[in-house]
C-alpha cells in the first residue's frame, strides 16, 4: 500500500491550473481545460444532491405502506431525482468534463473551435440549474422527468413552467458543447492526424454530438409548448380542445430516446481507450467500433416509439418502431464483442480504470439484453412502466455510463491534476460499487416482472422483501460513490506526482506533460501512426 | 471564396418574387370542388421547397467547394424527415385497427390459440 | 485596412485565417441544423392537426390577411437580397456599400415586424386571439382555435428569431462602420447573413402552410 | 392474496402462459450472452493477466468474425421480433364474441360499468373463461389499465376510447394497478379484479340491486337531448350504424366504430355524412363519459330490421 505522504510540489513549471489563481481567472477562463474543471465541480455537486433525492426514494420504498413522506413529496423526489441526474449529470458529464479536456488535447490543438461559446455552455448550463434549484426549493415539481401532457400542462399545480424554462435553457449548453466538438474535430486536427487515426473517444464524442444538435432542439421545442400552454392555454395538448396528449409523448420521446445514447456513447469511447491501455493491445476491429458510433447515433433516432406501446399509438407503428429497436441494439452488441476480443491475447493489468471498464463490460451488456424484453413487444405490454424498466435503464445509465465515467475520471485523474491517485482504496471502491450496484439494480427486475408499477409511494405488500434487498444495496452504492470524492481529493494534495504518461498510454494527450501547460503543446504534435500502437511500446507495472 | 455576382444575386432575387405570384395564385384555386385537397397542398409545399432551396445554394453559397455544410443541411432535413415519416406512420395508422368489431370473422375463431 | 489589424482577427487557436473562416461558417451550420429542428417540431404539431382538423384549419385559414403575408414574404425574401449583395460588397471591401446595405437588410425587417404587428393588432380586434380575446362563432370553433394557437405559437417563435437577427444586423453594421471587416476576413458579415437567410426560410416555409392551404 | 414470496406473477389470464414462454427464452437469451461475456472477460484477465514485460503481438482483424458476431445477433433479434409482435397482435385484437367492459380513469379511482348496468369504483367482477373486452378512457389525465396476472396494459388516454382484452383462466381476486403516473395518489388507484366462477358470477349479479341498463339509460338520454327529432328522419337513421362503413361528404369513407361515434357526439361537423347538410350541434363539454358511454350502448343496441331477423334465427 503506497504510503500518503505530502509529495514534493510540481515544479514551478507554468500550467493551466498555476496560470491565475484569481476568482476571475477562473470564472472568466476560455482555456478549455479550466472551464472542464468548472463543470467538474458544477455536475459533481448535481450528482450528490441527485443522489440524496435517490436515497430518500429508497429509505420511503423500505415500507409498503411508505410513511417517510407523503405522497405529494414523494411524487417531487422521484421528479427531481430523474431531472437532476439526467439533465444535470448524465448528458453533461463526460462530453462536458473529460470532453472539453480531452478533444483539443487529444487532436493535437491548442483550444477547441470557439472557446468563449464554451464559457458560455457552462453559464447557460449553471443558469439551467439555477433555475430548477429554485424550482425545488418554491416547492419542487411533481410531473416525473418526462412532462406527460395533459397531467404537466393542465393538472399538476407544481411550478413545472420554472422547471420548464430551466431544462430549456439546460438544453442550450448541450448544443453548443456539441457545435464546439463538431467544428473542432472537422477543422482542428493536427497534421496527420486522419479520420482512420483518430482515437476512440473522439469518434465517440463525434457522434454523440450529432444526437446533442440534432435532437435537443426537439426537446426545447416540446418543453416550450407545454410552458406555452401552462401560461397562455393554447390547446396543442389539451384534450378538452381537440388536442392529442400523445403528441407531447412523440415530440418528447424523439429527442429523449437519443439521449440516452448521448449518455452512454461517450462511457463507451472511454472504454475504448481504457481497455487497449491496459491490455497492451491494439483495439480489436478499429473501423467497426468506431462506425458503430455513428450507426448508433443514426438509428437512435428511428425507435422513439418503443416507449409508447401502450400508450394507444397505432398497432402498426409500434410495429415499426419495435423492428427498429432491434436494429439498434445491433451496433451495441458489436462493441461489446469487439472490447472482449481486444482482451485476448492481451497482457492485462487491475487497475482501478480496467476494473471500471470490465464492470462496464459486464452491466452495459445485461442493461442491453434486457432492452430486448422491453422492445418485444408482447413482453413490453406487461413490462412497461414497471420496475423492470427501471432497472434496464439504470443499469445502462449507472451500471454503464457511471462506471465508465468513474473509470475515465481514474484513468485521465494524473494528467488533470498531475497526481497518482491511491491505487488500493480505488479497486476497493470499485468494487463496492459494483457489489452495491448489483443489489440495488437486480431485485428490480424481478419486482418489474411481478407487476410494480414505476413511481408508487406505497405498494401491496408482497413486493416488499426485495424493495428492502434494493434499498440495502443503494446503502452500499453511496458509500462506493463517496470514496472516490474522498480519495481523489486527497490526491491533489497528497498524491504521488505523476509524470507525462503513467500509464504510457498512446495518444497526443499523454505527449505533453501532466497537468499540462495552458497552450497544451509547445509545437503542433504531427501523427505518423494509428491510435493503439501498443505493440511497439514497452509493458508497465510488471511484477516478477 | 468567391461570393456570388451581383447580377446573379438579381437573378435569383427576381425568380423568388416570380415563385411567391405562383404560390399566391395557386392557393386560389379551388382544389377541395375535384377533392384535390391534397394536390394545394402538394403544390404550396414543392414551391416552398423551390424558394429555399434558390436561397440555399445561391444565397448562403450551399454550392461552394466545403462539402461539410452541404453534408449538415442535409442531415438536418434527413432528422426532420424521420421525425415527419416515424410521427405519421403513428397518425396515419391509429385508426386501421377497428378496435371494435375485431378483425375478420376469423379472428374470432383464432382466438383460442395464441 | 493594415495588417496590424487582420493579425488581431486570427484567434490564437487557429493556424490561418481560412481555417478560422471555415470554422465559423460550419459553426453557424451546425446551428441552423439546431434551428430547423427546432422549427421542425412545431411544424409537425401544425401538420398532425391540419391532417386530422383539415375542414377547421380550412376554414381558419381564410380568417388570416393573405395580402399583409404576401407582402411580408416579398419584404422578407428583399430582405436576403441585400444581405446577399452586403456580402458580396464585404467580398470586395467597399465599406459605404456594405453599412447602407445591412442597414437596409435591418429597415426591411424592421418593415416585417411593422406588418406582422398591424396583423396581430387586426385579429385581436377581431377577436382571434386564444387565451386573450376569442370571440369566434364561425364552424369548428375549437378547431379554429387551435389553428390560431399555432398561427401564434410559430409567426411568434419567427418575429423573436427576427428581431434578435436585427439587432445581430445593427452591431455587425456599426463594426463594419468601424472598418473591422477585411476583404481576407468578413465572415461575422457572413455568418449572420446566413442565420438571416435561414429565418427567411422558415418564413417561406410559415407563409403557405399557415396562409395559403384554403383548398 | 397470498403472503408468499414469488418470483413470477400468478398466470390467471389466456394469454399469461405465451408472454411467459417468451420471457423465458429472452431469459435464456440474456442468461447465456451474460455468462458468455462475463465469462471470456474473467477468463482473459486471468489467462492474459501481466506477467511478462514483452509486449503483446498486434491482431490483425478480422471481417469474418465480426460479420459472425453482427448477423447471429441480428438473426435472435428478428426471432424475438416476430414472436413478440404475433403477441401483440393477439393481444390488441378483442374476440368479436367477448363480453363489454366500459372503464373510465379518474384521478385516482378506476369507475367500471358492465354491459347490465351495475357500476363498481375500484372493483372488477368477471365471470371465470369469458372473454372480456375492456374499453377505457379518462376523464381527466393518462392512466394506465393495468393487470400484472392477466399480462395486460393498456393506457386511458383523455379524449378517446382505447381497448384491451382478457380472458380469466383462474378464479381468484388479483390487482388492478394504475401504471401511468398520474398526479399525488398515483399508488392508490388500485383495483382489484375478481373472477369468479359462472354460476357465482350469476348469483353476484342478480344479487344486488341493477342500476338502469346503459341502453335504457341511453335511449332516455337520445330523446331528452332532442336526438330523436331528427335521427330517423332528416338526419341518417342510427340503427345498424355501428360497425358498417359510412359514406362521408367528402368522397371518404369511415368506419363508424366507437371513435366516429364519439367524434360524431361531440365534434359532429368532422366526419359529415354524404348527402346531409352540416347543421349538427355540437355536444362538447355537456355529456359526462357516463353518459357518453349509455348512448354509445344505445346507438350499438339498434340493429336494422333485417340484421334483427338474422340474429334471431
Amino acid at each position: 500500500m503506497t504510503p500518503l505522504e505530502p509529495s514534493p510540489p510540481v515544479t514551478a513549471r507554468e500550467t493551466y491550473l498555476n496560470a491565475g489563481y484569481s476568482l476571475k481567472s477562473w470564472l472568466l477562463a476560455l482555456d478549455h481545460k479550466r472551464i472542464a474543471i468548472l463543470y467538474f465541480v458544477s455536475i459533481t455537486l448535481f450528482f450528490f444532491v441527485g443522489g440524496a433525492f435517490a436515497t430518500l426514494v429508497r429509505l420511503e420504498l423500505m415500507t409498503p405502506r411508505g410513511d417517510l413522506v407523503s405522497s405529494d413529496t414523494y411524487n417531487k423526489l422521484f421528479t427531481m431525482h430523474g431531472i437532476i441526474m439526467i439533465f444535470f449529470f448524465l448528458i453533461p458529464s463526460i462530453p462536458a468534463t473529460l470532453g472539453n479536456f480531452l478533444v483539443p488535447m487529444m487532436l493535437g490543438a491548442r483550444d477547441l473551435a470557439f472557446p468563449r461559446l464554451n464559457l458560455l455552455s457552462w453559464y447557460i448550463f449553471v443558469a439551467g440549474g439555477v433555475l430548477t434549484m429554485v424550482a425545488v426549493v418554491s416547492g419542487g415539481v411533481d410531473t416525473g422527468w418526462t412532462f406527460y401532457t395533459p397531467y404537466s400542462s393542465a393538472f399538476s399545480n407544481t411550478s413545472v413552467v420554472v422547471t420548464v424554462v430551466g431544462v430549456f435553457v439546460t438544453g442550450f449548453s448541450s448544443i453548443l458543447t456539441g457545435l464546439n466538438f463538431i467544428v473542432t474535430i472537422h477543422t482542428l486536427r493536427a497534421p496527420g492526424l486522419t479520420w482512420g487515426r483518430l482515437p476512440l473517444f473522439i469518434w465517440s464524442l463525434y457522434a454523440t454530438s450529432i444526437i446533442m444538435i440534432l435532437g435537443t432542439p426537439v426537446l426545447a421545442i416540446s418543453l416550450a409548448l407545454v410552458g406555452a400552454e401552462r401560461i397562455f392555454h393554447v390547446g396543442i395538448f389539451d384534450p378538452a380542445s381537440g388536442g392529442d396528449p400523445l403528441l407531447f409523448q412523440h415530440l418528447f420521446w424523439y429527442y429523449s430516446h437519443p439521449a440516452v445514447y448521448i449518455m452512454i456513447l461517450p462511457g463507451m469511447g472511454v472504454v475504448s481507450e481504457i481497455i487497449p491501455c491496459f491490455a497492451r493491445k491494439n483495439i480489436f476491429g478499429y473501423g467497426v467500433v468506431a462506425l458503430s458510433s455513428l450507426a448508433i447515433a443514426f438509428t437512435g433516432f428511428l425507435v422513439w416509439g418503443h416507449h409508447m406501446f401502450v400508450s394507444g399509438q397505432s398497432v402498426y407503428s409500434g410495429l415499426v418502431f419495435s423492428f427498429l429497436s432491434y436494429l439498434v441494439a445491433i451496433p451495441s452488441a458489436v462493441k461489446v464483442f469487439n472490447w472482449t476480443a481486444t482482451l485476448y491475447k492481451g497482457s492485462i493489468s487491475f487497475h482501478t480504470p480496467m476494473l471500471y471498464a470490465f464492470g462496464f463490460l459486464g452491466l452495459f451488456t445485461m442493461g442491453g439484453l434486457t432492452g430486448l424484453f422491453v422492445a418485444a413487444l408482447g413482453v413490453d405490454v406487461h413490462v412497461h412502466d414497471t420496475y423492470f424498466v427501471v432497472a434496464h435503464f439504470h443499469y445502462i445509465m449507472v451500471g454503464g455510463m457511471v462506471m465508465a465515467y468513474l473509470g475515465g475520471v481514474h484513468f485521465w485523474w494524473p494528467k488533470i491534476s498531475g497526481r497518482m491517485y491511491p491505487e488500493w482504496i480505488a479497486r476497493f471502491s470499485a468494487f463496492v460499487v459494483f457489489l452495491g450496484f448489483n443489489l440495488t439494480f437486480f431485485p428490480q427486475y424481478v419486482l418489474g416482472y411481478l407487476g410494480m408499477p414505476r413511481r408508487y409511494h406505497s405498494y401491496p405488500d408482497e413486493f416488499q422483501v426485495l424493495n428492502v434487498l434494493s434499498s440495502a444495496g443503494a446503502s452500499i452504492l453511496a458509500v462506493g460513490y463517496v470514496l472516490p470524492l474522498i480519495y481523489l481529493l486527497a490526491s491533489l494534495k497528497y498524491g504521488k506526482a505523476a509524470g507525462p504518461n503513467p500509464w504510457i498510454a498512446t495518444g497526443l494527450e499523454w505527449q505533453t506533460p501532466s497537468p499540462p501547460p495552458t497552450s497544451n503543446f509547445p509545437t503542433t504534435p504531427t501523427v505518423t501512426a494509428g491510435p493503439y500502437e501498443y505493440q511497439d511500446m514497452e509493458v508497465p507495472f510488471v511484477q516478477r | 471564396m468567391a461570393s456570388m455576382s451581383p447580377r446573379t444575386s438579381t437573378i435569383v432575387f427576381a425568380v423568388l418574387m416570380l415563385l411567391l405570384v405562383a404560390t399566391v395564385g395557386a392557393a386560389f384555386v379551388p382544389y377541395d370542388r375535384w377533392q384535390l385537397g391534397w394536390a394545394g397542398v402538394a403544390i404550396a409545399l414543392t414551391i416552398a421547397a423551390t424558394k429555399a432551396i434558390l436561397i440555399a445554394r445561391f444565397f448562403m453559397h450551399l454550392s461552394a467547394p466545403a462539402p461539410l455544410p452541404r453534408l449538415l443541411a442535409l442531415m438536418a432535413i434527413v432528422w426532420l424527415g424521420i421525425l415527419f415519416a416515424l410521427s405519421w406512420s403513428d397518425y396515419l395508422t391509429r385508426s386501421w385497427l377497428p378496435a371494435s368489431r375485431g378483425w375478420t370473422e376469423s379472428a374470432a375463431r383464432r382466438e383460442s390459440e395464441p | 485596412m493594415c495588417s496590424v489589424e487582420r493579425g488581431a482577427q486570427l484567434q490564437h487557436q487557429f493556424d490561418d485565417i481560412e481555417q478560422q473562416r471555415q470554422a465559423d461558417t460550419l459553426g453557424m451550420w451546425a446551428f441552423l441544423a439546431t434551428e430547423t429542428l427546432f422549427f421542425g417540431g412545431v411544424i409537425l404539431a401544425f401538420s398532425v392537426y391540419r391532417l386530422y382538423y383539415t375542414k377547421g384549419f380550412i376554414e381558419a385559414a381564410h380568417r388570416l390577411h393573405l395580402g399583409l403575408g404576401a407582402i411580408n414574404t416579398a419584404i422578407l425574401l428583399g430582405s436576403s437580397f441585400t444581405v446577399a449583395l452586403a456580402v458580396h460588397a464585404a467580398s470586395l471591401g467597399k465599406k459605404k456599400r456594405l453599412v447602407g446595405l445591412l442597414l437596409a437588410t435591418g429597415i426591411l425587417g424592421l418593415a416585417f415586424l411593422g406588418v406582422k404587428f398591424c396583423e396581430y393588432w387586426s385579429e385581436y380586434r377581431e377577436g382571434l386571439v386564444p387565451g386573450l380575446r376569442f370571440t369566434y362563432e364561425g364552424p369548428f370553433p375549437a378547431q379554429v382555435r387551435l389553428f390560431f394557437s399555432f398561427y401564434f405559437v410559430m409567426t411568434a417563435l419567427h418575429a423573436a428569431h427576427m428581431v434578435v437577427g436585427i439587432a445581430i444586423f445593427a452591431v455587425v453594421a456599426f463594426q463594419a462602420w468601424r472598418g473591422r471587416y477585411s476583404p481576407e476576413y468578413y465572415s461575422s458579415v457572413e455568418v449572420s447573413g446566413l442565420y438571416w437567410h435561414f429565418v427567411d426560410i422558415v418564413w417561406v416555409f410559415l407563409f403557405p402552410l399557415l396562409y395559403l392551404l384554403r383548398g | 392474496m397470498n403472503e408468499s414470496f414469488r418470483l413470477l406473477p400468478e398466470s390467471a389470464s389466456s394469454v399469461a402462459a405465451s408472454t411467459d414462454a417468451l420471457y423465458f427464452f429472452l431469459c435464456a437469451i440474456s442468461a447465456f450472452f451474460t455468462l458468455l461475456i462475463f465469462g471470456l472477460v474473467f477468463y482473459f484477465a486471468v489467462k492474459y493477466r501481466r506477467r511478462s514485460a514483452e509486449p503483446p503481438p498486434r491482431l490483425a482483424a478480422s471481417n469474418a468474425l465480426e460479420a459472425f458476431w453482427t448477423l447471429v445477433p441480428f438473426g435472435i433479434a428478428v426471432v424475438i421480433f416476430f414472436w413478440g409482435a404475433k403477441l401483440y397482435f393477439h393481444i390488441s385484437r378483442p374476440p368479436s364474441d367477448a363480453m363489454d367492459i366500459y372503464v373510465i380513469g379518474k384521478q385516482w379511482m378506476w369507475k367500471v360499468q358492465h354491459p347490465n348496468g351495475r357500476r363498481e369504483i375500484n372493483e372488477l367482477h368477471v365471470p371465470l373463461g369469458r372473454a372480456v373486452r375492456v374499453t377505457l378512457s379518462s376523464q381527466d389525465v393518462i392512466h394506465s389499465f393495468y393487470v400484472p396476472a392477466f399480462r395486460i396494459k393498456q393506457d386511458a388516454v383523455p379524449g378517446r376510447y382505447t381497448v384491451t382484452w382478457f380472458r380469466p383462466i383462474r378464479a381468484g381476486i388479483y390487482h388492478l394497478f394504475c401504471a401511468e403516473y398520474c398526479g399525488t395518489y398515483h399508488s392508490h388507484m388500485i383495483g382489484r379484479v375478481v373472477v369468479l366462477e359462472p354460476e357465482r358470477y350469476q348469483a353476484w349479479l342478480s344479487g344486488t340491486p341493477l342500476d338502469e341498463a346503459p341502453e335504457e339509460a341511453g335511449a332516455s338520454l337520445f330523446a331528452t337531448l332532442g336526438c330523436i327529432t331528427c335521427h330517423g328522419a332528416r338526419a341518417p337513421t342510427l340503427a345498424g350504424l355501428y360497425g358498417s362503413e359510412v359514406r362521408l361528404a367528402d368522397g371518404g369513407t369511415a368506419r363508424a366504430d366507437e371513435q366516429y361515434i364519439r367524434e360524431s357526439i361531440l365534434d359532429s361537423t368532422a366526419k359529415i355524412v354524404s348527402g346531409y347538410p352540416p347543421i349538427m350541434p355540437s355536444f362538447r363539454n355537456q355529456l359526462t363519459e357516463e353518459q357518453l358511454f349509455d348512448l354509445l350502448a344505445y346507438i350499438k343496441s339498434l340493429k336494422d330490421p333485417l340484421e334483427k331477423r338474422k340474429a334471431q334465427e
